[in-house]
């Protein structure tokens, strides 16, 4: 007897979904929302201070002072040796650089492609590439053996006559950081104008001169929105090139260097997957701490976002894991001796346990994690996955850079690299952007409230049939 | 508070506080930079004018110019030689160092204003051979008493002029003969290479 | 001609407040009397007016050909002025100049396009203006300006479209 | 007067001299490994010492460095020969055009590869890209005695014709570019041309075996142009297309 | 620019030192720091900018190469060799190149001083007139046969003034001693020589003339005899004949420096050095067909494939050799000496050299030239000797002690004593220039200046074809207050008074020299000179005087075949489980350790920097259970020590070998407490000629479950492979 349908699902399964769950279904008024953003930026506790306060202490200690330290003893105090010449410091630059790209790739990737998912944390992410990059030049000038000198990277008119050299990556490196770091910090204040404006009309005292002053006049008239639009738009389009460009720029770096394990013309773009993967996570992670720790916080960031976000990640990861067995395969089959010796040296070598660690927690824990959506939706598993993603690459770009620096054409200066002072240096790095962070949340509007509203009057419920189906009109 | 101070500053008087601050600090700036250009004091006020007035030859005294990198700065014993004759020697309250010195068997500590960073390495004696005379760098000297540097002894004072000794121009070849023409193409390359001085 | 008063109508939705354009409009206010100032970007045409103009890709093109010519003389006139030889490269190399130059451009197009936005909306201005801040909280007000004598009639034909408030508009401290 | 405004014409034409200017040639053979060439080198170049806890972590600052590996297990072992890695001066040097700062540049006119001290800042790209690893950091502070009281009588000894080195800053053999300096001044003084042999970087000096030889390329008939003639030269990792100025010439019995 | 305060000021004010400056001035100062201190009273001479170059003589050792040291505006800058020098034609090795470290070591002894205790640090300084009042008394006061003198191997002109004065004053001939000396068993050479030609002297090996060479043991690439004259011979034997390449075979238990550019490294039974020689002398002679000469008659083949642990392929081919090459030398030295049956091995391998006729031909053996003052070959003193000198001390019949040039203390094995016999000592006078063990130990330390302070001239033992006179100039003014030896004995001999001062009337060293030099006036020479200032102003500016005629002396080979010779197995002391192999570190020598950079050159054979270790072969280190780095145990019957293992391929599994130059208790901050000294593991044993058997021993390891990281700079994981650490 042949049947007609298959057994049906228990009633309701999918009605469940109540669009309310949405943010963009569940409106409440903007001088709520404002209210609401405004209340968030203004309620310290005693453990804010507290953790703030710890920051700025590991900040003054394990960033300026072994800075300080560094700069008067010179790199000998960092682990950095022949024929590993550069270490965590430039593992950092990447890592660094690397998260900053999830702010422009879902501030701008996103707004151009209108994923309306993105407009409740457009700002925290693009935060997070102003500070990331603020890090990620922390980490160049840590580097560098005379720091001090490092202006002379500037194209500028000089008394000895010489210029940069432009034929150097790094100097291809300055410029895009440079342009990337201008650009991005443009970018995050432009929707940020009419945000401040709110926070000038609502606040009293020192605040209110300091949003007067960043709010810069803005009233909203037409022509206003007009150019800040206009603006926006230009920036959204023309950053997505140059944030593609410096990671390629970044890989560049390595992939121009002639040596084993490193030059591969597939670095460009997998060195890119890869910051958006960092990128990505770090953004579930700072989305997560947002959540739980302010005010208000559970009305704009729902499941719903950190489903997007669970996507994204799943995505990227998959791409990653191509774009590395990319690079991997080619010089595995390739058969280039010093690649091979490379790669047993990653794989065999004493250090082979990062190696598989990179791999699991790159590939193996999104994978595992992220096709639920059940999982997907829960904030602090995604925190967790996004933590561990933030390990594997940041082993990742460990295993390119010192690792791989260990492996050269001249077997006789094999060394293995045992980090010095970068480990508190690097410790010094993540409290400083934590601090800016903390610093930031309580003085801008995390969430771009303008942006909401605008979702906001775009979506509606539309009725087709028996369900209610939520709608969007593109009010752009 | 910091209202206060921002409302503060938007004062004329707070204005003006501002302007004054940054101008203590620039001056401050101006002031360092200017303590490290000051010609030192020497151990003898040398009056250079005088001993040129006479007549003596800067290769007199400075005579390591002509056969190496550094043109030397005279011993006692080099002032000794002639100042020994002089009645003034043992008069001059100016000379009493040089008669001590003497006397003590001491060496004079001049100290050497016409420097070049240690990463530069200055030859004398090819820019003597290319014929110019002391003063082109060091000035006129039969005007000075303690020597002073007339310039900056910088880089691109440096390469400005190697480039302008080998441009190929009318007054470097009158004739626009092609073979002088490569040879100065050929020094220029070695007189703007950065191993020319830096080493 | 009698003196204009410059009005402020406050309207709580954007329905009633492109009723009252075309009110104002009907009434005889011309389109460049008349301003919306909104808490969020409305597309011109939702208001039935006219797109306002922009200068800003203009300027940002600017910067680019700025940029793009900042861009070749930092890889092509740099190396003219101090020509010095690394690793038997050409002094004037064609890929790296794409590198340079493309960022130099792209610098230039952000960069302007970010002081365009400055410079064609007045900013910053810190004078006082006409303004609520409860704009802010998404209502959308209109300014427009209007003959003195006539004022009543435009604040009670707004009025009765839906208008919370019609008052003179004011300068103030933002 | 026009012609006075007229920008000097620089033109690059390295490419046109692939011959090279200065080479050297060591024989492994005769190499014995001795490490006078080593000590030599230090003693010419002001080369700081690094101390126990450095040098084993591979930061001795040698400029020259005596390679040498095993082959086979005992009784069968034998240790390859005795190969003195320095800077080969290439000739399209992977470590120059990665410098942001020209401090790693070609000097064209004794077409030798320069470390620009002072113009360095460190950002060790160059040592990365070298394929032979002899270029060498200033770690530390190794010269200056403030830091380092043993400093100050020992510090009578440096050249004052080689450039004291601080922290931050990367070096590397420059084939005693102040002797070729020197014999050049001095053949110029004379007005005459530098002779085959003149001039002898530090370590060919010392060396006891004579396993080093220095002098011009371009002079077929200069010492080091018929030492590079022979079926045992080869240029090291020449597949990399670097055109280094130093030949090798095999040990072991072959011819 | 400018030594200015004012600014220095300012720059402290701004606190950042270098980056303010750099900034303001916009170029960065990589140097500006270091102060090149001016050189206080300059001759005018040296005022302008350029190099004066001095001919001297090394004192590293006793080869007595000739250097030429460049030197600036009063300081010594750069060592090179002299070219025209005969030793060393224009070369030099690691240890004469880091001279200048000795020179303006910071170490050095400043002052004369007198000691409150023995070995307590630093003591009260006195002036000169004083120190030269008690070295007067010292020899005025003493029964003559009470002093004694202890001298190195450099300066001879010292030697040559400690001798006279001894014999005036009826004294005892000074001892010379030096750990190289010791480590090159000498005395063995010369003993060998003797017996098997009947000829007194320094037996010559000419490696240059030869086209095989073969090596028991000798290490003649690295200390022993005179290295740079031999690398120099080694080289034009290996590539300097036309169409042939010379061919090098090493016979040693552990790969020496020389051993890595042999083309047949041949590991070798620790002993059994003699019996191969035989063996192969045997092997040669039966392959040829010739009647078996006495020389090899009692050497049993089989037994000695089977002691030695070399194949009978291996002996047969290298008794082949012989035939495939024209020129074959053999070589006995270093380890192979040093060893119970050391006397025999030399022998052994003359009679090898006898069996290829090479004597006084080409690339055959020598005796070395005599040297041009024509007296005697000074060879340091055996084992033997010093056993009975230190003797002497402890039976009290020495009451003053002169040193100089040697620190007994860490030359001479502990186990013979010199350490506990100084107490029976009541006055011991130092001349160090450096603050040796020997130097903590002396009542009174009067510093003699470096050797580039001092004038002098060395009379070359060997290495050269011609007889060499090497003279000796200061090359800087001194730099701290120290004082001539030389001048100080003469004065102090002037100030006792008598049949002293007027056997030496002399005002100065130079006087003194002279007087010595005076014999070589009109004698044929590379120069020569009718009266003694013009002579002594050419010595000075040649860095000395040689002949330019072959000097050796061809020695007879009439009977050495026709001799018969022993070759027992050798005695070893102790029942430990290793041979023990202690060698000189190339780089080091006997007093190198307090260069910094001496200290930073590697090794060649291991790489190791900065100190001491012990090589295992890394299959017996697996079966111990030992790894790379760790501290081990190495006791013999005599001592023990501690050092780190360096898994050494090259050596044999029944033997460990240890580098000599490390483990000093005192001699300045780059050496003190640095390493281990193997010569504490020595035991008293000489072999037949009086050398010291340093060889004959066993050991055993003990583990300690310490590691001590070894610098290296071979990486490890190129090298060894990623499983090594």
């Amino acid at each position: 007897m042949s049947s007609i349908a298959k057994p049906l699902a228990l009633p309701h399964a999918e009605e469940q979904e109540d669009p309310r769950e949405q943010l963009m279904h569940d409106p409440r008024s903007r001088g709520e929302m404002n209210d609401m953003v405004m209340e968030s930026m203004h309620s310290t506790t005693w453990k804010y201070w507290t953790v703030t306060g710890i920051l700025a202490v590991i900040v003054v200690v394990c960033l300026f002072y072994a800075w300080y330290y560094l700069i008067m003893q010179g790199l000998g105090v960092a682990g950095v040796n022949r024929p590993v010449y550069w270490g965590i410091f430039l593992v950092e630059v990447v890592f660094w650089i690397g998260i900053s790209h999830a702010g422009t790739f879902i501030s701008a990737i996103l707004r151009v492609l209108k994923v309306e998912g993105r407009r409740p944390f457009t700002r925290a992410a693009e935060l997070m590439t102003t500070f990331g990059l603020v890090q990620a030049g922390i980490s160049v000038f840590l580097h560098m053996g005379r720091v001090w000198l490092s202006y002379w990277l500037i194209p500028f008119p000089n008394e000895r006559g010489l210029w940069p050299d432009f034929h150097s990556p790094l100097m291809w490196d300055f410029m895009a950081i440079s342009t990337y770091l201008l650009s991005s910090t443009m970018y995050l204040f432009l929707p940020l104008i009419p945000d401040m404006a709110m926070a000038r009309d609502r606040s009293t005292g020192w605040r209110k001169a300091a949003y007067r002053i960043l709010a810069i006049g803005f009233r909203g008239t037409e022509g206003e929105w007009k150019n800040l639009i206009t603006a926006m738009n230009i920036f959204a389009f023309a950053i997505i090139p140059v944030m593609f460009s410096v990671h390629t720029i970044v890989s560049w770096d390595f992939a121009m260097a002639s040596r084993p394990g490193w030059s591969s013309s597939v670095f460009g773009p997998y060195f890119v997957i890869g910051a958006l993967h960092s990128g990505m996570a770090a953004v579930a992670i700072v989305l997560f701490l947002i959540r739980s720790t302010m005010k208000n916080m559970k009305y704009f960031l729902r499941p719903e976002h950190f489903d997007l976000l669970g996507k994204l990640m799943l995505m990227v990861s998959m791409a990653w894991a191509y774009f590395y067995f990319n690079d991997y395969i080619v010089s595995w089959y390739g058969g280039d001796k010093w690649e091979k010796i490379v790669q047993e040296f990653t794989e065999k070598g004493p250090l082979w346990y990062l190696w598989y660690a990179m791999l699991f927690f790159n590939i193996v824990v999104p994978f595992a994690v992220l096709w639920n959506k059940k999982w997907r939706q829960t904030p602090w598993l995604l925190a967790i996955v996004g933590l561990l993603i933030n390990a594997g690459m940041w082993l990742e770009r460990y295993i390119i850079i010192p690792e791989t620096l260990t492996i050269n054409r001249m077997p006789f200066t094999w060394r293995l690299y045992v980090p010095g002072v970068e480990i508190v240096l690097t410790i010094g790095n993540f409290a400083f952007f934590f601090l800016l962070y903390m610093l930031a949340s309580r003085f801008l509007p995390l969430i771009p409230v303008w942006e909401v509203q605008e979702g906001h009057e775009s979506h509606t419920l539309r009725k087709i049939g028996k369900a209610s189906i939520p709608t969007l009109s593109d009010m752009e | 508070m910091i209202k206060k101070f921002f409302d503060a500053l938007n004062q004329p008087l707070g204005r003006i506080g501002v302007l004054i601050t940054l101008l203590v600090v620039f001056s401050a700036a101006v002031w360092g930079i200017a303590q490290t250009q000051k010609p030192p004091e020497q151990p003898i006020q040398f009056p250079h004018n005088l001993h040129v007035g006479v007549g003596i030859q800067c290769l007199y005294c400075h005579s390591g110019a002509l056969r190496g990198a550094s043109p030397g700065l005279p011993t006692e014993t080099k002032c000794w030689g002639c100042h020994q004759q002089m009645a003034i020697t043992n008069t001059s309250p100016l000379l009493k160092p040089l008669v001590q010195a003497v006397e003590n068997n001491q060496p004079i500590n001049w100290i050497p204003v016409a420097q070049v960073p240690d990463f530069v390495r200055f030859v004398h004696r090819p820019h003597i051979a290319a014929g110019l005379n002391c003063e082109v760098c060091h000035g006129n000297v039969s005007q000075m008493t303690v020597y002073q540097n007339p310039q900056v002894l910088n880089m691109g004072w440096c390469l400005a002029c190697h480039r302008a000794k080998t441009e190929d121009n009318i007054q470097n070849n009158p004739g626009r003969d092609p073979a002088i023409t490569a040879a100065l193409a050929t020094k220029r390359t070695k007189l703007t290479d950065c191993s020319l001085c830096h080493y | 001609m009698s003196d204009l008063t410059m009005l402020l109508a406050v309207f709580e939705d954007i329905e009633p407040a492109s009723g009252g354009i075309e009110k104002l409009r009907d009434l005889g206010v011309a389109d460049d009397q008349m301003n919306v100032i909104s808490g969020i970007p409305i597309k011109a045409t939702i208001l039935g007016r006219r797109s306002a103009l922009t200068r800003v890709p203009a300027i940002a093109m600017t910067g680019a050909v700025l940029g793009m010519l900042l861009g070749l003389f930092l890889i092509y006139g740099t190396p003219f002025l101090f020509p010095l030889n690394v690793g038997g490269q050409p002094i004037y190399p064609v890929p790296q100049g794409i590198i340079i130059t493309f960022e130099m451009t792209m610098l230039g197009l952000m960069g302007f396009a970010f002081i365009g936005m400055f410079v064609d909306s007045g900013f910053p201005s810190y004078t006082p203006k006409e303004y609520i801040p409860e704009i802010s909280d998404g209502k959308i007000a209109i300014l427009f300006r209007c003959p003195d004598n006539e004022q009543k009639k435009f604040i009670d034909a707004l009025k009765k479209l839906g208008a919370e408030s019609v008052e003179l508009a004011e300068a103030r401290q933002l | 007067m026009a012609t006075d405004l007229q920008l000097p014409v620089f033109t690059n034409n390295s490419e046109n001299e692939l011959a090279g200017r200065w080479g050297m040639v060591i024989d492994q053979d005769i190499c014995t490994g001795c490490q006078a060439c080593v000590a030599a080198c230090a003693m010419e170049n002001n080369i700081p010492f690094v101390g126990e806890a450095d040098a084993g972590y591979g930061r001795t600052m040698h400029w020259i460095r005596i390679e040498r590996f095993w082959q086979g297990t005992f009784p069968e072992v034998k240790m390859t020969p005795y190969q003195p890695v320095l800077c080969q001066q290439c000739h399209k040097a992977p470590c120059e055009p990665v410098c942001p700062v020209f401090a790693s540049v070609h000097s064209v006119s004794e077409d030798i590869n320069l470390q620009v001290y002072n113009r360095c800042v460190g950002t060790r790209y160059c040592a990365n890209n070298c394929p032979y690893q002899v270029r060498v950091f200033n770690w530390r502070d190794y010269t200056d005695a403030r830091q380092r009281p043993e400093l100050v009588t020992l510090q009578n000894q440096l050249n004052p014709d080689v450039t004291v080195r601080r922290r931050g800053v990367m070096e590397k053999c420059t084939f005693c570019i102040q002797r070729i300096r020197h014999v050049e001044d001095t053949a110029q003084s004379e007005g005459r041309d530098v002779r085959d042999g003149e001039v002898v970087p530090a370590c060919a000096q010392a060396c006891p075996a004579d396993a080093i030889v220095f002098g011009r390329v371009d002079d077929p008939t200069s010492k080091v142009s018929k030492a590079a003639i022979t079926s045992r030269g080869s240029h090291m990792l020449e597949e990399l297309g670097t055109l280094p100025r130093v030949t090798y010439l095999a040990g072991g019995s072959a011819q | 620019m400018s030594q200015q305060i004012s600014r220095r000021d300012f720059l402290k004010l701004a606190g950042v030192g270098a980056a303010t400056t750099a900034v303001l001035t916009g170029c960065g100062p990589a140097s500006r720091y270091v102060t090149r201190a001016p050189y206080i009273k300059m001759p005018e001479y040296t005022y302008n900018g350029l190099s004066t170059f001095y001919a001297t003589t090394c004192r590293e050792c006793s080869a007595g190469c000739g250097l030429v040291i460049r030197t600036m505006q009063g300081r010594a800058i750069k060592v090179e060799g002299n070219p025209d020098h005969p030793v060393n034609l224009g070369k030099t090795c690691a240890r004469g190149q880091a001279t200048l470290h000795g020179l303006y070591n910071p170490d050095r002894i400043t002052d004369p001083i007198q000691r409150v205790a023995r070995g307590s640090e630093g003591g009260t300084k006195m002036d000169w007139d004083a120190a030269i009042g008690i070295v007067a008394d010292a020899l005025s006061k003493n029964k003559p046969d009470e002093i004694a003198f202890l001298v190195g191997m450099a300066p001879d002109h010292l030697f040559d003034l400690v001798a006279d004065l001894a014999k005036t004053i009826g004294a005892p001939a000074p001892v010379r001693y030096g750990a190289l000396g010791m480590f090159e068993a000498r005395t063995t050479l010369v003993k060998a020589a003797e017996e098997t030609f009947g000829q007194t002297g320094l037996p010559f090996f000419d490696i240059g003339g030869a086209d095989l060479v073969i090596s028991f043991g000798a290490n003649f690439l690295e200390t022993w005899l005179s290295p740079v004259a031999q690398t120099r011979e080694f080289s034009k034997m290996r590539r300097g004949q036309k169409n042939k390449r010379g061919y090098l075979v090493q016979f040693e238990s552990r790969m020496s420096q020389t051993g890595a550019k042999a083309d047949e490294w041949i590991p070798i039974t620790p002993g059994t050095e003699a019996m191969v020689a035989l063996a192969i002398g045997r092997l040669i002679v039966e392959a040829r067909g010739l009647a078996l000469p006495p020389a090899f008659a009692n050497v049993d083949v089989n037994g000695v494939v089977e002691a030695s642990g070399v194949t009978l392929d291996a002996l047969n081919r290298v008794a082949g050799l012989f035939s495939l090459y024209d020129r074959p030398l053999v070589i006995p030295g270093g380890g192979a000496l040093g060893l119970s049956n050391g006397l025999q091995t030399a022998e052994a391998a003359l009679a090898l050299n006898a069996l290829a006729g090479n004597f006084g031909k080409d690339g055959g053996v020598f005796i070395s030239p005599t040297n041009p003052l024509a007296d005697q070959y000074h060879r340091p003193a055996s084992g033997r000797e010093m056993q009975d000198f230190i003797q002497r001390m402890v039976d009290g019949k020495i009451k003053v002690l002169f040193v100089h040039g040697v620190n007994p203390l860490f030359e001479l094995p502990k186990k013979l004593g010199f350490g506990g016999a100084t107490k029976y000592v009541p006055q011991i006078i130092s001349f160090a220039t450096f603050p040796d063990e020997t130097a903590m130990e002396a009542d009174y330390v009067f510093p003699d200046h470096h050797g580039l302070e001092s004038w002098g001239y060395q009379k070359i033992a060997t290495g050269s074809a011609s007889s060499v006179l090497s003279g000796a100039q200061p090359v800087i003014v001194p730099f701290f207050n120290t004082k001539s030896t030389v001048d100080v004995l003469l004065a102090a001999a002037q100030k006792a008074g008598g049949a002293l001062a007027s056997a030496f009337p002399f005002k100065d060293e130079v006087e003194f020299m002279d007087s010595k030099l005076a014999s070589l006036l009109n004698v044929d020479g590379f120069f020569s000179a009718p009266e003694i200032n013009t002579f002594a102003a050419y010595f000075q500016q040649y860095g000395g005087w040689w002949k330019t005629t072959d000097n050796r002396i061809a020695p007879s080979s009439a009977d050495v075949l026709n001799r018969s010779f022993k070759a027992d197995a050798a005695q070893f002391d102790g029942q430990g489980d290793f041979f023990f192999v202690p060698f000189v570190s190339p780089i080091l020598g006997e007093a190198g350790a307090n260069k910094p950079w001496l200290q930073e050159v590697p090794d060649p054979t291991t790489t190791i920097m900065w100190n001491t270790w012990v090589e295992i072969n890394p299959a017996t280190a697996d079966k111990l259970g030992i790894e790379d780095n760790d501290v081990v145990r190495v006791v013999s019957d005599y001592g023990e020590v501690e050092v780190s293992v360096y898994k050494y391929p090259a050596i044999r599994p029944d033997t460990i070998a240890m580098p000599f130059g490390q483990g000093h208790t005192a001699y300045g901050q780059f050496a003190q407490g640095r390493g281990a000294n193997p010569a504490d593991l020595f035991g008293p044993s000489v072999n037949e000629a009086g050398d010291l058997a340093f060889g004959s021993l066993k050991v055993r390891i003990e583990k300690t479950n310490k590691k001590r990281q070894l610098s290296r700079l071979e990486g490890v994981l190129g090298v060894y492979g990623f499983d090594s650490k």
